[in-house]
């Protein structure tokens, strides 16, 4: 009897859920902005996926005598100036890219919750220690500082990416704790507090959750940013070593040839524009579903 | 909170934070492999420095001290104003910062007037025109711009404007001339992000009642836009220009390369790759400085756009 | 470029490979002046085309003794100020400025200490070599040791030289002007002015060029070069240097420390392949390590590697190559540096032999080769003096500066195999006698190249492109000697 | 004592502007051609997903000038689109039809042009939320200014001018029009106004912002001025002088007034006529008086019947069933016909006639109007439309209740303090010796408003007392009102019996033990607190469900999931929220259902005291009602103690014990409710209970607080 009753219940909160969440679905389907960008994060990341093995050619292959070949039915996208082509090392290169920009991301999403969490959560002298070991790394121009541990470290895709991490955390910090503050004093949190609810559970239930909903949508502006500093690193010389088939690398190598042969520089430069784009598409359109009213908030961290 | 007793505040706030910035900065230097004396001598001669140079070369650079006893000389040396001596030629290196200094802040200032000069039109008709094509292709416009790693959308406007309408300069500094593709570079980028702000912040504005009752008073909808909303709109846009300066001195890196402008950018990436430490360290602490100086102002001047601003309400 | 004005005629804007003003923060500036390309300070001796010195400020010299050398001053040239040029000065500028400040590793550079240059009379001027040095006079035919008067205040940036073009203006890192001298010892020269732009970016300096902002330029992107070849407007300059690009192989460190590997690396390339691709035909290809300018360099009489993968990978199936990757460095800042290297990467895949590119700048490159961790370095060689014999010696030598510190530290180095090769060099550097110094150093590179030290690349040549109008080019095998004297334009 | 405000006694009328003599507006009806607002069928649509949300559904009446008119109806029946439409305002996305014809001009067909002229001239309007009508970051001076000079102006608006931007705009001119500002704010009432051109709407207090949104609608010199619910949000002494203005501004300026309203008795106060408004329809029109007296349409009845003050205090509040039907539903037949007892087949399909009551008595629409019914006396007890609905109680019989509007012992005590110790109590109640259940001694609240590292290093703290030194008792079983201005710290004195906040000075105790705060509470006296926060929505996270939240408590207490399922349905069950209603999330519910879950939570796990803070003020008024019923209820069956704040002193009379009244953190008065009411002590009290409108006009006569009464300009100081 109570297990029949348990589930229809349990029907009936799915389709509860269900329409929940299918009206955000609804709202997010109504900017066709948003769609764009989903569209365009799910082609990188299938490429990322079936890249290497649809890749007609070997990525580091040279054919010297078939160097610089406009592009064509043999070569799609053409041929760079060591002969390779093109479409292959662009296949393989969304790999590395998007696991750069995901690890990187990663890192400092995990991070920047962490030291969030704990501040907000905790207040008090850890509070104040953390937010000005915070303010301190966002004293720093991201890109400047980068560049300055990964110039010290030497150039290699690890040390782009441990630069990376190590200045975009702070942003996380501020942005969970800012929501953890914000939250615990709802008056939703208080009331849980007045019904004896654990700790625990108010951080599980109440805190985190609200916390998920902006952190997600920071970090998938985020990707962009990352992708954008590691070609900015590439282009100063500390991004992937040869013949590493790198998105910011390819774009930065291939500036030399952009009015002999555009495609070697330009190919990369619209698979980065496009990835940049859908990410930050995609992240405006979690934002106007999840949060809508953190605007200028997640702006000024991102 | 009363003027004073804020600026009291930020002025506390900020010395921590640069001290802690001077903190990582100075530490940056023991992260590297290798004994920065011998690297940096080797540089400097062309070749492998004997141990007597090496000795000599630590003791004028104060290297011989432990870290901490480095580090409080620095810092002293610093609020002395002196931010040491350049490995390489003996130029101090506050005479280095102050000669690129101005190439950077006259680029910063003119990428910020062609960003605003885009964002303000764009965001507002975005805005004003919700949900329609104009809407779309602005907003998808201006983020073509910041989805563009802006060293490639700097060589293809100097092939585009310089090669081949050949109405501006390739590169260099010194003329406004020169000026105007590098700062289109940086602000383009800076305008997606202002735009998409400016866009979201009218739409939030022109839900606002006074808005309505700016219109039933009779008003023109150009005044209702441009008087009432848009400088409410402006408020939170003003708070993000402060973080957009680091944004522009980060893509003053990239651009001065690009357009061969020797300014910090550029100052800076030669010295971290000639381990040149103390102009690295100069130039970091002088960015960071200006960073939160900036902060400072921006926080002040938001004051004086919104009058509601208590001066000290926690930011987020 | 400039138009309209008459004056603009006479003036011209040149973009050298380098940054003229030299960046205001290295050593081989003063007053934020760089002393190359300018023309407006000058070196007692010069260097001629086919790198031999050459009479300047000095009209003779001779070694009076194994140490001791006699140096005649020209009469009659004076300074930017006015004042006439005589050996107090030249004791000046030796003593003050190139023996004292410009820092210690003068001295062995030179074979010159502080205090061993001595004023004969007004215009002789006799200078004590610590060692026998007969490639002395070659060697002081460098930019960086010029002649400037005592009242030159250099640290200022107030630069007084000899040279037919005085210094106007200066913009730290974008560009330096000069004005036409017209006392000139050499006779009045024809610009009336010239401006130096830096654009270290090769692009960027074809880009000037194309845009017509810049008369001159030089080294540019090599993936331009044959575009700039079709242009009416433009016309190129292809000139020989005195530098010449090889792979050094660290022959003290396992696998490379096996001849065989290093001969299987030499058989693996096509240097001519290399040349006519992805340098669009720009370089000879090379045999040895030392530029054919140089008189002494040795290519014909070497022994080959033509390409031959067969023997290649018999040769590394016969060495001690397990399969490992071998690390290849090379500089940030090389041109077509990451390309070559990847077209090293190839060639060797095709013998069986790995390897990992590492591209770092200068200060890591450097702390590596120190530490001698490495097995490959893909590297130039060049002399900015009409003597080049320290090209063998610091290279090649166990007491070069390569391979000093490890082998006093450790008992190896890096490319030096000692013994024979050693003396070779020795005999070579220390010799008066044109013949015997070129036969050892001969000698020597043929060992070096048995033992297949280095893989040999192509002998550098570089382009100059300028606006088709410009005549009266001279360039120089060493690039920073051009002479601008001559620049006119044709209607 | 409380019969007098109740009776609808024929007296004289003392205020020229209110006048209940209907044949005095004959002439100025809907009909009328001369109206300076003709609306005729006016329909107004906003497009959604699946049908059109009709907002406004087929709206026709008119204003003559001078005239003074009341909009009422229940919350989104569509009063602010009706308005909005006037001024030609409508949002774009709004599909408007009918005509609305504006002194000879048709606002719907109107040019930019045109419109601009009118709203510049003819027509002003005060918004619904004064507080946001202003804009944030000009002065005040600056805004009624640029009022003036479109009016002055309307065709030649140049944005550099209105910029202020130097060179281009006259600063003589701006000048002279802030002077005129200035006297626009003193007519309307604002001291030293000199000086209050120049502040920041921010600057200003609730009611000052009213004011100036007045004076910024009267700067063009309009004809008509329509005024969206002015005085929703602000207490009841500023309310009544925003009131007191608009009559004298009808009296000197000939001013025609729309007044949009939900409050019955501001209407009674004020309007000569009143158009009642049913989900998008005007199902009621006529002279103010006689509606209010003899309503004809049953919405308006029901309406009438569900306000405290006409019911005996612990009666029962008579609630119409059902809810307002969705705007988007399709429509046939009187809207009303589903939660009309009355209602026929013929209510239910077609068009109903608009039946003209004649005699100048306005119009209804409705079948069952019939003329020559007898007037409905105001206070037949017990008069409802419907008998309740599903949390009607067998045990209370609304007819049978208790009419014990007891004789009153006037002696009682003077002060606050003296009362509690005196332990008086009221005599409504049955109970003979109640304990006191929680006890506040010398209890006072200081805020700290600086924080941060530095200023704790600089040793900066600034403190704001938001409680001071308040002695107070809860007795067990009773209901305690506490009742104040905003701000008064009515939130924070909750806040420190619940322990959210603990005192910073004084002490806290439960059944005679001293308690602190929440972390130091045990967990029976955490249970033993239920609370209903201020703004019930905010206090429900949002990803929970109803059935998650109200087990929430349950769960701390270790309850097994059985017997939390269990619980958890019968306390639904209990405030009347449906099975089905437990898998809800708080979005897809509507204000009301929100109040009963925060109820429901709050009672779940058998707490002794309930903390009500304002459980009613953002609800209707039939909302309103049964929520009432429902708290009392509960009280009678668990025994419960309520400690119940509201600022509507209505709601207060009808269901408290006794009442605290509350000024600037301290407390001022406390006493039986009959005796606080009837004969307040403190002079905040009198001035406070003065203000209250009442629905029969006559009443108002008497004390009536001005602008410069001392006690009133306590509530012009900043709003924050
Ligand atoms: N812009 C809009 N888009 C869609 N629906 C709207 C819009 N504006 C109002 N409505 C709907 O129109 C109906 C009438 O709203 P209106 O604001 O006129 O109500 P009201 O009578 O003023 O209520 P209240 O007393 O709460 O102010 C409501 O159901 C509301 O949801
Ligand atoms: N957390 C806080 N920090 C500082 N001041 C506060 C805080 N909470 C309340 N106050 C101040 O204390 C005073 C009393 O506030 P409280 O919320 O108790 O008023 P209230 O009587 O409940 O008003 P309302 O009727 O508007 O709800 C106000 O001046 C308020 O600004
Ligand atoms: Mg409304
Ligand atoms: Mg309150």
């Amino acid at each position: 009897m109570s297990g029949v009753l348990g589930s229809v219940g349990t029907a009936v909160r799915r389709r509860y859920r269900a329409l929940r969440t299918s009206r955000k679905v609804a709202a997010f389907c109504a900017n066709p902005l948003n769609v764009v960008g989903l569209a365009l994060v799910v082609a990188i990341a299938v490429a990322a996926a079936v890249g290497p093995f649809i890749a007609p050619y070997d990525p580091t292959t040279q054919q010297l005598t078939n160097r610089l070949q406009h592009p064509s039915l043999a070569h799609p996208l053409g041929t760079d100036q060591l002969g390779r082509d093109v479409l292959s090392r662009l296949l393989h290169g969304a790999r590395l890219s998007l696991g750069i920009a995901v690890a990187v991301t990663g890192i400092r999403l995990t991070l920047g919750t962490t030291i969030g969490l704990l501040a907000g959560y905790a207040g008090g002298w850890t509070d104040e220690f953390l937010m000005r070991l915070v303010d301190v790394q966002l004293a720093f121009p991201g890109l400047v500082l980068a560049l300055v541990i990964a110039g010290i470290l030497g150039p290699s895709l690890r040390n782009v990416m441990l630069a990376l991490a190590l200045v975009g955390w702070a942003s996380y910090a501020r942005l969970v704790r800012g929501t953890v503050l914000a939250t615990k004093e709802r008056n939703f949190v208080r009331a849980a507090r007045l019904l004896n609810v654990s700790r625990f559970r108010i951080a599980t239930r109440h805190l985190l959750p609200t916390v998920a909903g902006p952190v997600v949508v920071l970090a998938t502006l985020n990707m962009g940013t990352v992708i954008l500093g590691t070609a900015g690193l590439s282009f100063i010389g500390l991004g992937a070593q040869p013949p590493t088939a790198e998105w910011g690398t390819m774009l930065s190598d291939g500036r030399h040839h952009l009015r002999s042969a555009w495609w070697i520089a330009n190919v990369p430069g619209v698979a980065i524009m496009l990835t940049v784009l859908g990410f930050t598409l995609l992240g405006d359109g979690l934002r106007d579903v999840l949060d809508p009213k953190r605007d200028a908030t997640i702006e000024k961290l991102s | 909170m009363d003027d004073a007793t804020y600026l009291l505040h930020r002025l506390g706030t900020s010395i921590i934070v640069l001290l802690g910035v001077s903190v990582v900065t100075y530490g940056l230097l023991f992260l590297t492999p290798g004994d920065p004396a011998e690297v940096i001598l080797t540089q400097q001669l062309d070749r492998q420095p004997s141990a007597s140079e090496v000795e000599s070369f630590r003791a004028t650079h104060g290297m011989d001290d432990p870290v901490p006893v480095q580090y409080v000389s620095w810092v002293t040396d610093v609020l002395r104003g002196d931010l040491g001596t350049s490995y390489y030629s003996d130029t101090a290196v506050s005479t280095l910062i102050v000669d690129a200094l101005p190439l950077t802040i006259e680029l910063a200032v003119a990428s910020l007037l062609v960003a605003l000069a885009i964002a303000i039109p764009t965001g507002v008709l975005s805005a004003v025109h919700r949900g329609s094509a104009i809407d779309y292709a602005s907003q998808l416009g201006a983020l073509v711009g910041v989805s563009m790693p802006n060293f490639w959308l700097g060589y293809l406007l100097i092939l585009v404007f310089a090669l081949t309408l050949g109405s501006l300069p390739v590169a260099g500094a010194g003329s406004y001339g020169q000026l105007v593709l590098p700062a289109i570079t940086l602000g383009t980028g800076m305008a997606a992000v202002l735009t998409r702000l400016i866009r979201s912040s009218m739409l939030e504005v022109l839900d606002e009642a006074y808005v309505d009752t700016a219109r039933s008073k009779g008003l023109r909808e150009r005044i209702v836009l441009y008087k009432h909303a848009l400088r409410n709109a402006l408020v939170p846009v003003v708070t993000i220009l402060g973080v957009q300066l680091g944004s522009l001195l980060n893509g003053a890196v990239v651009v001065e390369i690009v357009f061969q402008r020797p300014g910090l950018g550029m100052l800076l990436v030669d010295a971290v790759f000639e381990r040149n430490y103390p102009v690295v360290q100069g130039i970091t602490l002088v960015t960071a400085g200006i960073f939160v100086g900036t902060n400072v102002l921006v926080d002040l001047s938001y004051r004086y756009l919104d009058p509601r601003v208590e001066l000290g309400g926690e930011t987020v | 470029a400039e138009t309209g004005l008459d004056d603009t005629e006479t003036a011209f804007t040149i973009v050298p490979g380098s940054d003229p003003t030299g960046t205001g923060d290295s050593w081989d500036n003063w007053g934020g002046m760089a002393p190359y390309w300018t023309r407006v300070v000058e070196p007692l001796v010069w260097g001629t085309d086919d790198m031999q010195p050459q009479p300047w400020l000095a009209t003779d010299w001779t070694a009076t003794d194994e140490t001791t050398w006699v140096f005649e001053l020209r009469e009659g040239v004076s300074f930017h100020n006015g004042t006439e040029l005589t050996a107090d000065d030249v004791v000046h500028s030796f003593e003050e400025n190139i023996l004292t400040e410009r820092g210690d590793f003068v001295h062995g550079w030179l074979h010159l200490e502080p205090g061993s240059v001595d004023r004969i009379d007004e215009f002789t001027v006799a200078f004590e070599t610590t060692d026998p040095f007969p490639g002395f006079p070659g060697t002081i035919a460098h930019n960086m040791i010029d002649i400037q008067p005592p009242e030159a205040d250099r640290r200022a940036g107030e630069i007084i030289g000899t040279g037919p073009f005085e210094l106007a203006k200066m913009d730290q890192g974008q560009q330096l002007r000069v004005e036409r001298f017209p006392d000139y010892w050499g006779g009045e020269p024809a610009p009336t002015e010239l401006a130096f732009r830096a654009a270290e970016d090769a692009t960027t300096r074809t880009d000037l060029l194309e845009a017509g902002e810049v008369d001159l330029v030089y080294e540019p992107a090599t993936s331009r070069i044959s575009g700039l070849r079709d242009r009416d407007n433009i016309r190129t300059e292809i000139q020989q240097s005195s530098a010449s690009r090889f792979v050094s192989i660290n022959i003290h460190r396992a696998p490379t420390d096996d001849t065989d590997l290093r001969r299987a690396l030499n058989y693996a390339i096509s240097q001519s392949e290399i040349v006519d691709t992805v340098l669009e035909g720009i370089g000879e290809p090379a045999h040895g390590p030392i530029s054919t300018v140089i008189d002494w360099a040795a290519d014909e009489s070497l022994p080959r590697y033509d390409r031959d993968r067969d023997t290649a990978r018999e040769l590394v199936s016969q060495s001690s190559y397990d399969g490992e990757a071998l690390t290849c460095l090379v500089e940030t800042d090389m041109d077509d540096g990451r390309t070559l290297v990847q077209i090293l990467q190839e060639a060797f895949k095709s013998i069986g032999v790995s390897l990992d590119i590492e591209v770092l700048e200068k200060a890591s490159l450097q702390d590596r080769t120190d530490r001698g961790e490495f097995h490959l370095e893909l590297t130039n060689s060049q002399s900015n003096s009409p003597a080049a014999d320290y090209i063998m010696w610091e290279n090649f030598h166990t007491m070069g500066i390569e391979n000093k510190d490890l082998y006093e530290a450790e008992g190896t180095g890096l490319y030096n195999l000692g013994g024979e090769v050693d003396d070779l060099i020795e005999t070579g550097f220390q010799s008066y006698d044109a013949t015997e110094t070129r036969e050892s150093y001969i000698a020597a590179q043929r060992a070096i190249m048995d033992a297949a030290v280095v893989i040999p690349l192509f002998y550098e040549e570089y382009v100059v492109a300028a606006d088709a109008s410009i005549d009266g080019l001279d360039l120089h095998p060493i690039d920073k000697f051009a002479q601008w004297g001559d620049l006119t334009r044709t209607a | 004592m409380q019969q007098p405000r109740k009776t609808a006694s024929e007296s004289t009328h003392s205020t020229p502007a209110f006048d209940t003599d209907d044949s005095n507006h004959t002439a100025c009806t809907a009909e009328s051609t001369t109206d300076l607002l003709t609306v005729e069928g006016l329909r107004v649509q906003f497009p959604s997903p699946d049908e059109p949300v009709r907002a406004v559904d087929g709206v026709s009446f008119g204003i003559a000038d001078g005239e003074i008119v009341g909009l009422v109806g229940e919350s989104g029946c569509g009063k602010s689109v009706t308005a909005r439409s006037i001024i030609g305002l409508d949002p774009p996305e709004a599909a408007v039809r009918g005509s609305i014809e504006l002194d000879g001009t048709d606002v719907t067909a109107a040019s930019e042009r045109q419109l601009r002229r009118l709203r510049g001239d003819t027509v002003s309007m005060v918004f619904q939320n004064s507080m946001e009508t202003l804009n944030p970051v000009l002065d005040i001076g600056e805004q009624i200014a640029e009022s003036t000079k479109v009016h002055d102006h309307p065709d030649s608006q140049r944005l550099l001018d209105y910029l202020h931007a130097p060179l281009f705009s006259s600063r003589a001119d701006w000048h002279e029009r802030r002077e005129h500002a200035a006297e626009l704010l003193d007519q309307v009432g604002i001291a030293s106004p000199e000086e209050r051109v120049d502040d920041y709407p921010h600057e200003l207090s609730g009611g000052q912002i009213q004011r100036v949104a007045i004076a910024l609608a009267l700067a063009s010199d309009p004809d008509l001025l329509i005024a969206d619910e002015p005085t929703t949000a602000v207490d009841a002494t500023t309310q009544a002088q925003l009131l007191d203005r608009f009559r004298h501004l009808n009296d000197t300026r000939g001013m025609a007034l729309l007044l949009i309203t939900h409050d019955l008795s501001v209407v009674a106060e004020l309007c000569d006529r009143v158009v009642v408004m049913y989900a998008g329809q005007v199902v009621e029109t006529g002279p103010a008086g006689r509606v209010l007296r003899d309503p004809s349409h049953p919405y308006t009845r029901a309406l009438l019947n569900c306000l405290p003050q006409r019911v005996d205090r612990n009666e029962r509040l008579p609630t119409i069933e059902g809810a307002v039907p969705d705007p988007t539903d399709d429509r046939s037949g009187c809207p009303f016909a589903p939660r009309c007892e009355r209602a026929t087949d013929d209510c239910r399909h077609g068009d109903v006639p608009t039946i003209d009551l004649g005699d100048g008595r306005g119009t209804a629409t409705c079948y069952d109007v019939d003329d020559s019914r007898p007037a409905a006396p105001y206070n037949r007890p017990g008069i409802t439309v419907t008998a309740g609905e599903d949390e009607s109680d067998p045990t209370r019989e609304p007819t049978t209740a208790a009419e014990t509007p007891a004789a009153e012992t006037p002696s009682s005590e003077s002060t606050a303090r003296s009362s509690t110790r005196e332990k008086t109590r009221p005599e409504s109640t049955a109970d003979g010796d109640r304990q006191p259940l929680v006890e506040l001694e010398g209890v006072t609240k200081r805020y700290a408003t600086a924080n941060g590292l530095i200023d704790r290093l600089f040793g900066a703290t600034a403190t704001r007392r938001a409680v001071a030194d308040v002695d107070l008792e809860i007795r067990a079983g009773e209901t305690l009102g506490l009742v104040g201005e905003t701000g008064c710290g009515k939130t924070t004195l909750a806040e420190l019996v619940t322990g959210l906040e603990t005192p910073t000075a004084g002490e806290i105790r439960f059944g005679g033990d001293p308690v602190g705060g929440v972390e130091s509470r045990s967990a029976e006296t955490l249970a033993d607190v239920g609370v209903v926060f201020q703004n019930p929505r905010s206090s429900l996270n949002p990803r929970l469900t109803v059935e998650q939240l109200v087990a929430e408590p349950l769960r701390s207490r270790g309850w097994s999931t059985g017997r939390r399922r269990e619980r958890v349905r019968t306390v639904l069950d209990r405030v009347g929220l449906s099975e089905h209603r437990a898998r809800s999330y708080p979005h897809e519910l509507s204000g009301g259902q929100v109040q009963r879950v925060a109820i429901a939570r709050a009672i779940a796990p058998d707490p002794t005291l309930i903390v009500l803070d304002e459980p009613v003020s953002a609800l209707d008024v039939s909302v309103q009602a049964r929520i009432l019923n429902l708290l009392s209820e509960l009280q009678a069956e668990f025994g419960l103690t309520y400690l119940l704040i509201s600022h509507d002193l209505a709601v207060v009379e009808h269901v408290v014990d006794r009442v605290a009244v509350m000024s600037r953190g301290e407390l001022v008065e406390i006493g039986p409710v009959d005796r606080v009411f009837d004969q307040p002590t403190h002079p905040y009290t009198k001035t406070l209970l003065a203000s209250i409108p009442s629905l029969s006009p006559e009443e108002t006569t008497g004390v009536r607080p001005s602008a410069s009464d001392g006690v009133s300009s306590s509530l012009d100081r900043p709003t924050r």
